[in-house]
């Protein structure tokens, strides 16, 4: 069974291509949604037959399977000699990408049939799901690659159909610029990406994962010498996978295209930019954590990008009118609580978060699709409310994954939740406890712009339009399917990593724990050193502080979002900075954007100006205006001589007033003037 | 089964089918209908004449293969000879293979004096081909020389408005450049024998042969070296084009009617990288160590400029012609990393320029033949109009710029890679032009396919039909095969590649 | 009669070589002061003719001074070669004179540039 | 009285020379300044029969008489028949191009003068000169017209015949040229 | 006493193609003279049969030779030798090609005709005795011959204002330069004491080493005449008027046989009179040549008329060909000839399709009347193109072999930077040549149906197939130079 985990990527592969190519412009709605759904279905199960496959044979071992040689480019200098460079694509099996495999599959076939009821009757149908099939395929080429080349693949190829489904609706301006804003913040994180891994295959020659850990394990001590830029070569490459992750997982700095990103449909949102493509940074950090273990300067730096990520993005989430800018927001702050998780070393709660977050995620966005569905697209928070009895299992479900994510017991959020923040209060890294409050800081603001989404869209009284109350249903089976299996993960996912201080084995953990390399380092102490009163005291504090933060949204928004406002315009200027996402945008367009493009224009207009006419046709111009020179030398030069002779001459008489000549005897004088240089040439000469 | 070729001389005929196309079109034919199908079915006929040679080079064996040979100028020592290595050989597939797709696409949109353009359209082939196929240096220079005629022809006659300054100002740009070259080839010519002025020569028998040259190019002073180097590197220089000998380009592109661009600069542009790995870094290895820091340094002004100068244009041939500068500026950087990925990715990449570029001024024809307007402004919202259209222009904008599992990726990859191992700083450097690449590109992606359908003469506009499928879906099979699977590229370059390295390889560095 | 060699024994009253190549080259300068600067294709054509002169007399004086005979058999050549050229250059002024009703050279300057 | 005689006996070549020399520059002079041309063709002939004399000075017998025949008869007669023919009275009078003239006079004589010195450190440096050697044929003295014509016919005969065929191409030319339509 | 002829039957027999050319000349003056006159059609048919005999005689004559270098004729006037024997051929070629464009333009000076083939045949003859010349005085008359046949052949329309005025420019400077040259060859002959180049080429080092002043300068003087009549910068004046003003055949005669034939002389009085002082002249011949090939290119770069612009154009090669003199080497010399036998079919085709566009004395000279040739007349167009393309020194064509080669001895013989004017000269002479060619394809004709007004009826098949053998020659040794430079190779002067 596991032989066949390449059939789990070509599955959806083949969806798309028959979706793409074969059925043609006039197939049904049925038809493709048929093969999508079927594909990718076909693909999770195969998936979960797969992981059983792997986990019955009990063995940690990954399980690699080389497919083909990709590029072999020949003999490359590295410093452990010159090696024959060949990069692989093939597929590996572990416990990693275990669960990121089952949370794609799984995620992105109920997502699949969600987008069946979502999407029906729009006129793209067919394209969408060829896109969101080859969105899959990307995905699993990502997390299932065998080396960071093949991950490289899957990793442009998530953006590259991000990109693509941002851009869904390109007739609207906005849609394209934002689908354009992505692959392009994307590209500059990837430029980074690459340049790490370039220093990895210049060291080591390979760029497969299983070759990379030995010689990492094998020569640590010389990745931690200096290198480039007061790095190591460990830290040079942790820093540029970093900075790769950034752009996918839209952190500080590149997290700027994110929320622009919502201009894609919605189940789109819910699949790539909240459950899967963005957690790709994540990933890449845990599936690097070998280095990030040897340059522990670049795993501080990520740590705090993670937190001062998670706490801004919430801040300006708090603010947000429209519904799915909430939720926008909201994942880049919880992709911050990975970082952080990750940052301190705590790589499996990362993942765990990760995993958790996929399911409530997905669920509040496919939830926040129905509302929007249903309102026939709206989307601003001001104009919705009341929904609660209209919309009962959307409004249930997002009642659910709210709560979720607000990490109130015993829902997902709260376990993985916990490990992130426990794992703040026991790291060994300097500042720790200010990292351990901004995540605590950070949960009470995830509940509080939460539950006032919840409050504004759920409670209270409808604000819309009077003929659209009138219609408002509930969402098909194909909607309402997958928000209840979703709204089940939400609930249980968390109880796979139960802690052991709540009596839990912490599982995943465990699980996990073959993919955490054992990379001696003196300043990374193992993770949870609390003791287990400890870790029951944070858990308590962080559960008390989301619920009073439930409490207080609630109650300011439980009648609609005047009262809000009224404090909104208590503080002014806080407010302003979180609602224009503190001009972050603004900053970036009028410096690097701007910048880019002026210079642009000044290099063409320099190429046009000053290379191509300065240079070339000046030239040309001095070889036309040297020739003008000559043909005027038959006719002006030798006249001009006469004539300024003449001149002369009138100077001391003036008889000479008849100034004529004759064209030959102007020859003539220049032919015996020529005989006559050679022979003064010659005479200087000898 | 391909056995047969080593019996016949499959390199002259290659080269030569073309000049008896040409010859045929002038004097046997007159009909404009007869003479488009004849002339597509030559160059059919030439690709597929030269497709059995990829299966029957031997990748392990000689360096140069399918060598043929005949006195010329015996007095000079001058030699008709052809020869084909790895290298060679992808260049020579992709002449004709581009060669036979241009000469389709050209079908419909040249429809005057057709008789003439099939003539210099089937003789510039035969120069292009000489060139990549020439094992004597001499042979080299005047098939280099005689396919600027055709060139200059196809510009000036149906070319656009300003067909004149550009046909005129690709002319001379070449012209000094390849003059300049001439020089060095003398001097090369004359140390091989005698020697010149003052250097004593080597004393050999006066040759042009080019593994004769290589014989004995290592042994050349270095300070002639670097003259000679100098030399050819005009030459070379101008027609990649690097900077700052660049400027030829967007003209001539831009003039040039779609075959014409598809063919500059799929094919000519690489006849100067062609002439770096194929004469200056094994003939003058000291010469090009030395050189190395100011090569790589034009070579990623050139990505750079050539990115930021695609940028700020408004008319689509311009911007992909600065493109070409941007790319190329790869190309030139994997060459002069010296080592095995770099030269491969550089070789490799000069194929996927070739596909990716080519395929982009054929689609942009294809749009102009409708509308007649190259600016960009002018559309926009074309996703909805041909989406056949939009979606092979989009696989070939992705290809551009070096998505994975498209062709430019791999290319792009092991050159930086090859970079990267030379000098952190050169990589970083030129990995800037892949992100300003995938912005300018997408920019005019964006502007020509997304937002509303601006102008109502784009509502009516009729999708690919099937002939311009027929010249546009091979080169997207190709671009997905030599991005997923570019294995049999690179086991073909394997030899000549290492024989490159070995001739001017660098000491290992620390990685750096 | 010995010559003097060099300058400092250039002596007024024995007539050497140097005195017929002073001369001729004076009048060699003159002949060609008159083709430059006159306009009358007739003087023109006489100032060429006194250059011829001027070749001539070198040549006589060469050709005494070293015994030779050549000198003088080139002299006869030059003499003919002048009669040949007067009477070419004679008929061109004539087809001149009927086409412009003038000798002067000036007003055949309508080929220029 | 003596001192006279003995001081033409003595220089009486150098004097001939000096006022042959003088002669003929002054018939020089004469072509290139006159204004009128028939003027200037006198002071040719002047310069013709002056360079004649010089040539018997320096022993060159025959191409003297030459000389004189071509040039004093021949051309001269050719130039005043051309003068008269293209009607004196309508023939303007020789001008200079005046603008030209310093220049031109400059470059003259600066020419000459360059050369000349240049030359001038030669000068003298040749063999001295022999009178005989340019009366003898096969080491006989026979005098200058039949040494002339030995040298002439064994060694020159082919520019001799050559010359011939520029004679023959003057004539047409003078036909073709003169001729009206 | 008896004089004792030194001259034997054999070796008038050995300048029998000159001798047959002389005759043939004559016997047209005497035909032309009788009754009224030959027709013009008659007229070139005995200057073709003479060439033709005349090259049939020189062949015959050659190949009967044997392989032994000749010895010198009349007392060592003349020797014909294997360089000699190929520009002899060159002229004949040439002037061959020169006979098949005229007898359009002859129409308009009929009966003027045998005195113009009569002259054209003596003038040729003039042109190949020079090259074979060795002795000053020889190769002085010879030139003169040929030279005096042109200034006529300039003016032969004699009521044309513009021939007159050629006429009269070429003749006016032509004399000036003589003389010059004359002088040279008397400083020359006083310094020395001899006429013969052999006796040159031993007493010039002699008296060089004796500290002459007088041999060089007398040199000088020689060259700058010689350079006059190839048309090497700054001698150069005469060159645009003349060529403009001349019958456009005559014109093709002065760039082709008689510039040729005078680059001969150039290269036997430098390379083997000279030969032994090459340091102290190649410094001038680079000068002159470098000044040719930058002032003939660039004065044509703003020419609009075709027939000044070639005028230029063929000062440039003026350039070109002396730097295979100044190479001093048999490299240089061989390819000076590859280029001379190139350049003159590539000079003489392109001026052959002047004579047949032109109309009249002034129109049809234009770039502008070249308009839409491509279209009206391909055959002319792509004749004219090949040409063009040999002039710039593109192949595949001989121009370019000979530009090659030329610049190879330049490199060689460490003259680099004059190969860098002449390779970047050569560049810029792409600008003007395809102005031409921008015209004939690029632009429409001006008249709708394509037919010119008053464009010469139906050219006669002489000046067609003149112009066919031209492109095919140029093209032919573009393909297949090895056979002429093998021939060259061995028709090198011995050089000292």
């Amino acid at each position: 069974m596991r032989d066949l985990l390449w059939l789990v990527p070509l599955l959806p592969l083949l969806g798309a291509l028959a979706n793409g190519l074969l059925v043609g412009r006039r197939a049904s709605e049925k038809t493709v949604s048929w093969i999508a759904c079927g594909s990718s279905g076909a693909a999770a199960l195969l998936g979960v037959g797969v992981i059983a496959n792997y986990l019955r044979s009990g063995s940690p071992r990954p399980f690699a399977l080389s497919l083909w040689e990709w590029m072999a480019p020949g003999v490359l200098p590295t410093a452990r000699g010159p090696v024959n460079l060949s990069i692989g694509f093939g597929l590996l099996l572990d416990p990693l990408s275990v669960v990121m495999l089952f949370v794609v599959t799984f995620v992105g076939f109920w997502i699949h049939l969600y987008s069946v009821g979502y999407m029906a009757g729009e006129p793209g149908f067919r394209r969408y799901f060829t896109y969101l099939n080859l969105f899959l395929v990307a995905m699993l080429v990502l997390v299932l690659g065998d080396g960071y080349a093949s991950m490289f693949l899957g990793w442009e190829g998530v953006g590259l159909c991000s990109y693509l489904v941002i851009g869904f609706y390109f007739d609207r301006e906005s849609a394209a610029d934002a689908g354009r804003k992505a692959f392009i913040v994307n590209r500059i994180g990837d430029f980074a990406l690459l340049a790490g891994l370039f220093a990895l295959a210049g060291r080591f020659g390979t760029l497969q994962f299983a070759e990379l850990s030995s010689h990492i394990a094998a020569s640590a001590d010389a990745l931690r010498a200096p290198y480039v830029l007061g790095l190591s070569l460990a830290g040079f490459v942790a820093l540029c996978l970093f900075l790769g992750a950034t752009g996918k997982s839209a952190q500080i700095p590149l997290y700027v295209w994110l929320p622009d990103a919502m201009a894609g449909p919605t189940p789109v949102s819910a699949l790539i930019h909240a459950a899967t493509m963005v957690t790709a940074g994540v990933y890449l950090v845990v599936r690097s954590n070998a280095i990030f273990q040897l340059a522990p300067e670049i795993s501080a730096l990520v740590a705090w990008v993670g937190a001062a990520t998670a706490l801004l993005a919430a801040g300006f989430a708090l603010v947000q009118t429209d519904l799915k800018k909430v939720l926008a927001y909201s994942t880049i702050s919880q992709l911050g609580y990975m970082f952080l998780a990750a940052g301190l070393g705590a790589y499996s709660a990362a993942i765990f978060h990760l995993a958790t977050h996929a399911f409530f995620k997905a669920l509040l966005f496919l939830a926040a699709g129905a509302v929007i569905h249903v309102l026939g697209g709206e989307q601003d928070l001001r104009r919705m409310g009341g929904l609660w009895r209209r919309l009962p299992t959307t409004a249930r479900t997002f009642g659910v994954g709210a709560l979720a994510i607000a990490g109130i017991f015993p829902f997902a959020g709260f376990w993985s939740k916990d490990a992130i923040l426990s794992a703040a209060a026991a790291s060994g890294t300097s500042g720790h406890w200010v990292l351990y409050a901004i995540g605590l800081l950070t949960a009470g603001l995830t509940s509080f712009y939460m539950f006032r989404a919840f409050a504004l869209a759920f409670l209270g009284r409808f604000r819309g339009e009077a003929n659209i109350e009138h219609h408002l249903h509930e969402a098909p089976w194909t909607m309402a399917l997958p928000l209840a299996v979703l709204a089940a993960g939400a609930v249980a996912a968390g109880w796979l990593g139960i802690p052991e201080a709540l009596g839990g084995e912490d599982r995943f953990g465990r699980f996990l724990e073959p993919v955490i390399a054992r990379v001696a380092s003196p300043k990374v102490p193992a993770e949870h050193m609390l003791s287990h009163a400890a870790e029951i005291g944070f858990m308590t504090l962080a559960t008390i502080v989301a619920a009073i933060a439930i409490l207080l949204a609630l109650r300011i928004y439980r009648a609609g979002p005047e009262r809000g406002e009224a404090i909104a315009k208590r503080f002014p200027r806080l407010h302003a900075l979180l609602v224009h996402k503190a001009w972050v945008d603004e900053i970036y367009d009028a410096t690097i954007v701007r910048g880019t493009w002026s210079l642009a224009r000044l290099v063409s207009r320099f190429d046009a100006g000053a290379i191509d006419r300065g240079m070339v046709e000046g030239a040309g111009r001095l070889t036309v205006f040297s020739s003008w020179l000559s043909g005027l030398f038959d006719r002006h030069v030798i006249d001009g001589l006469v004539n300024f002779s003449g001149w002369l001459l009138d100077r001391f008489s003036r008889s000479l007033r008849r100034v004529q000549t004759g064209a030959v005897s102007n020859y003539a004088f220049a032919l015996a003037l020529s005989a006559f240089v050679l022979v003064c040439l010659y005479a200087v000469w000898r | 089964m391909f056995d047969w070729v080593h019996g016949v001389p499959i390199l002259s005929l290659i080269c030569f089918l073309p000049l008896v196309g040409a010859l045929v079109v002038i004097f046997a034919l007159r009909d404009p209908a007869t003479i488009r199908r004849f002339a597509f079915g030559v160059a059919l006929v030439d690709f597929l004449l030269s497709v059995p040679l990829w299966f029957a080079f031997d990748r392990g064996g000689e360096l140069f293969q399918f060598k043929e040979g005949a006195d010329w100028i015996p007095s000079i020592g001058v030699r008709y000879e052809l020869g084909i290595d790895g290298i060679a050989l992808l260049l020579v597939l992709l002449t004709t293979l581009l060669g036979a797709l241009a000469f389709l696409s050209s079908w419909s949109a040249i429809r005057e004096r057709e008789k003439e353009y099939y003539t210099f359209l089937l003789l510039l082939q035969t120069g292009m081909l000489g060139v990549f196929c020439a094992l004597d240096f001499f042979l080299f220079y005047v098939f280099w020389e005689v396919m600027l005629v055709p060139m200059y022809f196809l510009i000036g006659i149906w070319g656009g408005p300003r067909r004149l300054y550009a046909s005129i100002k690709f002319f001379l740009y070449t012209l000094v450049g390849s003059v300049l070259m001439l020089l060095g080839l003398l001097a090369l010519y004359f140390w091989n024998g005698r020697g010149l002025f003052g250097w004593t020569g080597a004393g050999n028998p006066l040759s042009f042969s080019i593994e004769q040259f290589h014989r004995i190019g290592p042994s050349i002073p270095a300070d002639l070296q670097l003259w000679i180097f100098l030399a050819l590197f005009v030459g070379f220089a101008i027609k990649v084009p690097m900077f700052p000998f660049h400027t030829w380009l967007p003209d001539a592109h831009v003039e040039a009617p779609t075959a014409g661009s598809v063919i500059l600069a799929g094919i000519l542009l690489k006849m100067g990288t062609y002439g770096f790995v194929r004469f200056s870094l094994p003939i003058l290895p000291d010469a090009t160590r030395r050189l190395v820091p100011w090569m790589i340094g034009l070579s990623i002004i050139a990505i750079l400029y050539g990115a930021l100068c695609a940028m700020a244009q408004r008319d689509m041939k311009k911007l992909v012609a600065y493109s070409s500068v941007s790319h190329l500026g790869f190309v030139t950087l994997g060459i002069f990393a010296l080592n095995g990925p770099g030269l491969s990715g550089g070789v490799l990449q000069m194929i996927n320029h070739g596909l990716s570029t080519g395929a982009l001024f054929l689609l942009i024809g294809v749009l102009y033949e409708r509308r007649h307007t190259r600016l960009i402004a002018d559309y926009g919202g074309l996703s909805a109009v041909m989406p056949r259209y939009a979606t092979i222009f989009l696989i070939i904008t992705l290809a551009s710029i070096g998505v994975p599992a498209l062709n430019g990726f791999v290319g792009e990859f092991t050159i930086l890679i090859g970079a990267f191992a030379q000098s952190w700083a050169w990589a970083i450097a030129a990995m800037l032009g892949i992100v300003l690449g995938a912005a300018y590109m997408l920019w005019m992606f964006q502007r020509v396919f997304f937002g509303p359908v601006g102008h109502e003469e784009n509502r009516k506009l009729p999708d690919l039909n099937r002939r311009e499928l027929v010249y546009l879906l091979p080169i997207v099979l190709l671009c997905f095969w030599i991005g997923l699977y570019p294995k049999p590229f690179f086991r073909i370059l394997e030899k000549p590649v290492a024989y490159l390295v070995e001739r001017v390889a660098v000491p290992a560095t620390e990685g750096r | 009669m010995n010559l003097p060699s060099g300058w400092s024994h250039w002596s007024v009253w024995s007539i050497g070589t140097e005195h017929y190549l002073g001369l001729s080259l004076l009048l060699f300068g003159i002949g060609l002061f008159g083709v430059i600067n006159r306009r009358n294709l007739i003087t023109i054509l006489m100032s060429i003719e006194l250059m011829l002169n001027a070749v001539n007399l070198n040549l006589v004086a060469f050709s005494y001074q070293r015994g030779d005979l050549t000198g003088q058999v080139f002299t006869v050549f030059t003499i003919t070669v002048a009669a040949g050229e007067a009477a070419v250059g004679l008929g061109i002024l004539l087809a001149m004179f009927r086409l412009r009703q003038t000798t002067r050279v000036d007003t055949a300057s309508e080929l220029e540039g | 009285m003596s001192f006279l005689a003995g001081f033409l006996q003595e220089n009486g070549a150098a004097l001939l020379f000096y006022l042959f020399a003088g002669l003929a520059l002054a018939g020089a002079v004469g072509v290139v300044t006159f204004r009128s041309p028939m003027n200037g063709a006198l002071s040719l002939l002047v310069t013709f029969l002056a360079v004649a004399a010089l040539f018997l000075l320096r022993h060159a017998g025959f191409v003297g008489i030459v000389q004189i025949f071509v040039y004093g008869g021949g051309i001269m007669v050719l130039f005043l028949f051309v003068i008269m023919l293209v009607n004196l009275n309508r023939l303007e009078a020789s001008e200079r191009v005046w603008r030209q003239t310093p220049w031109a006079l400059l470059l003259s004589l600066l020419f000459a003068g360059v050369v000349g010195v240049v030359a001038r450190a030669n000068w003298g440096q040749a063999s001295a000169g022999s009178a005989e050697r340019l009366r003898t044929l096969g080491g006989e003295v026979v005098g200058n017209p039949q040494a002339l014509a030995g040298d002439l016919f064994r060694n020159y005969l082919l520019p001799f015949e050559i010359a011939s065929l520029f004679l023959l191409v003057a004539m047409v030319g003078a036909v073709v040229l003169g001729r009206r339509e | 006493m008896p004089i004792a002829p030194t001259i034997s039957l054999h070796d008038i027999v050995q300048i029998g193609p000159e001798l047959l050319l002389a005759v043939a000349g004559l016997l047209l003056l005497v035909a032309g003279a009788i009754g009224k006159g030959l027709e013009v059609r008659d007229a070139t048919k005995v200057a073709g049969i003479a060439l033709g005999l005349s090259t049939a005689v020189l062949l015959a004559s050659r190949w009967s030779g044997g392989e032994a270098e000749p010895a010198p004729l009349f007392g060592g006037s003349l020797v014909l030798d294997g360089y000699a024997f190929f520009w002899q051929l060159l002229a004949l070629a040439s002037v061959a090609l020169v006979v098949l464009m005229s007898s359009r333009d002859l129409d308009r000076i009929a009966s003027r005709a045998s005195e113009y083939y009569a002259l054209l045949l003596i003038a040729t003859a003039g042109a190949m005795l020079m090259v074979a010349a060795l002795d000053l005085l020889t190769l002085w008359i010879a030139l003169e011959t040929m030279a005096l046949s042109s200034y006529i052949l300039a003016g032969i329309f004699t009521h044309e204002r513009r021939s007159n005025e050629a006429a009269i420019k070429y003749f006016v400077l032509g004399a000036l330069s003589s003389a010059i040259l004359l002088y040279g060859i008397s400083l020359l002959y006083g310094a020395t004491g001899t006429l013969m180049l052999p006796g040159l080429a031993q007493a010039m080092p002699a008296a060089l080493a004796k500290g002459s002043r007088i041999a060089p300068l007398g040199g000088l003087l020689v060259a700058a005449g010689l350079f006059f009549k190839i048309a090497a910068a700054p001698f150069h004046y005469w060159v645009p008027d003349v060529y403009v003003g001349a019958p456009t055949p005559i014109t093709a005669f002065l760039a082709g046989a008689s510039k040729l034939a005078s680059f001969a002389v150039l290269g036997r009085v430098f390379l083997y009179a000279f030969g032994g002082v090459r340091v102290e002249w190649q410094p001038v011949v680079a000068g002159i040549a470098a000044a040719s090939m930058i002032w003939g290119n660039l004065g044509a770069l703003t020419q609009t008329n075709v027939k000044r612009l070639l005028a230029y154009s063929s000062i440039a090669h003026a350039g070109y060909l002396l730097i295979g003199i100044l190479a001093a080497s048999e490299t240089g010399l061989w390819a000076a000839m590859f280029y001379a036998a190139a350049y003159a079919f590539m000079t003489i085709g392109a001026f052959s399709v002047v004579a047949l566009l032109e109309r009249g004395e002034y129109a049809g000279q234009s770039c502008s009347d070249y308009a839409g040739l491509g279209r009206r007349r391909p055959f002319l167009a792509a004749s004219m193109l090949v040409f063009l393309i040999g002039l710039t020194g593109i192949p595949p064509t001989g121009g370019f072999f000979g530009k090659v080669f030329l610049f190879a001895a330049a490199v060689q013989a460490g003259w680099t930077w004059v190969a860098m004017v002449g390779v970047l000269t050569s560049a810029v002479s792409l600008y003007f040549y395809f102005r031409i060619v921008v015209y004939m394809y690029f632009t429409p004709a001006a008249e709708p149906d394509g037919r010119v007004a008053g464009e010469g009826g139906a050219p006669s098949f002489g000046i067609m197939a003149g112009i066919g053998l031209c492109a095919v020659v140029t093209l032919a040794l573009g393909i297949f130079p090895g056979p002429l430079i093998a021939w060259v190779e061995q028709s090198l002067l011995a050089l000292r």
